[in-house]
């Protein structure tokens, strides 16, 4: 399951809904990953650009890898301005032994970084500025250079 | 036409062009002098799938879209 | 912090309690991992034994480390029985960044699971069984031997 | 008297004994043929701490545990 939402996340709306969701599946181990907008650079806050088509199919992806191992995985992003000490990323892996998603939402949360097609602005003084130091080119990029 | 759409910070129009690969969408973006910093970070998908060639065909009604570089969470 | 309940833990309470005691803290990662009781071996549920003290050295110990990365941890585990598809355990990190939360609940996880003094239960048919065969002899084991 | 407690499974109740340090214990569980399968498992704390040799001393008023195999979570 993925789901974006406008602002925010209600982190404990979904840990809860995501919880109840799974609790009889049958899964020895639920981790998930909460991300949280940090006081720093003098940011009032993060905004954020999706492009929803080929995050799906990323995603849907994930999930296939996840299934081969007998695990699910949910995530939630925000789209638009998060401010400081909210939430904009909320990535979770259930499986039935505890290896397994330890392991893969380590291997989720890096890829989701490197691959994922969303873009990151700082908010400063009404001003929105693309995090360019802090983002990755996508693997393979560069061919019409 | 080839629809030609630029995602996340790089904020330029999207541009229908009449052209029938990646080399010709190359030439074109490389004359523009606004897109020299996106060209050599940007990945690229063809209809929402990424593509890993410059070679690659384009027919009537297909979509390219520019990716530059990510930050999600 | 450490905290034991008796029987089963009400998951989403203690995430959300987790969470909003941290999210002005600054910390940019908070990961939660939750154990739940699966449906095997034709159990009714696990039982546990805790030995408060040196679980709380246990604690003491990873706590500290924790604190040396800019990180803390938080744990609840159940003591006594606990029934199929509740939870038990749940431990969890807040660090400003990804890449130590990833690694110090892989850490702390696993420790636990090699180290902590709590003894687990099979529930079947009213009788409690010694769980010998997933139970770690603790390192330095067999002094007396 | 040192006070000696057998934790979690091992299901025994505690002992009060005039020993000065844990061979001294070790030579009395060994005696005792259900503790056999218990002590090759079992680690060793002093007052909550836990030992490494069998030659740590033992004082008037300490308390010994054994702690066999653990399975948390």
């Amino acid at each position: 399951m993925l789901e974006l939402h406008d602002g925010s996340l209600d982190v404990s709306n979904i840990l809860d809904r995501w919880y109840k969701q799974e609790r009889k599946s049958n899964y020895g181990a639920f981790i998930p990953f909460v991300g949280t907008i940090r006081d720093e650079d003098g940011i009032d806050g993060l905004s954020f650009d999706v492009y929803e088509p080929i995050l799906e199919s990323w995603f849907k992806n994930w999930q296939e890898k996840a299934h081969k191992k007998g695990a699910i995985i949910k995530m939630a992003h925000s789209r638009g301005d998060v401010m400081l000490h909210e939430s904009s990323y909320i990535a979770a892996v259930f499986s039935p032994k505890r290896r397994v998603a330890l392991e893969f939402i380590d291997e989720f949360v890096e890829d989701f970084k490197a691959s994922a097609p969303i873009w990151k602005y700082d908010l400063k003084n009404t001003e929105r500025i693309y995090a360019k130091d802090r983002s990755t080119a996508i693997a393979g990029s560069g061919i019409l250079k | 036409m080839v629809r030609v759409e630029f995602l996340g910070p790089i904020n330029k129009e999207p541009l229908e062009l009449n052209i029938s690969n990646l080399n010709e969408l190359a030439t074109i973006l490389q004359g523009d002098e606004k897109m020299n910093q996106w060209l050599e970070n940007s990945a690229v998908a063809v209809n929402d799938m990424m593509v890993s060639s410059r070679d690659t065909a384009l027919k009537n009604g297909d979509k390219v879209s520019l990716l530059p570089p990510v930050c999600g969470g």
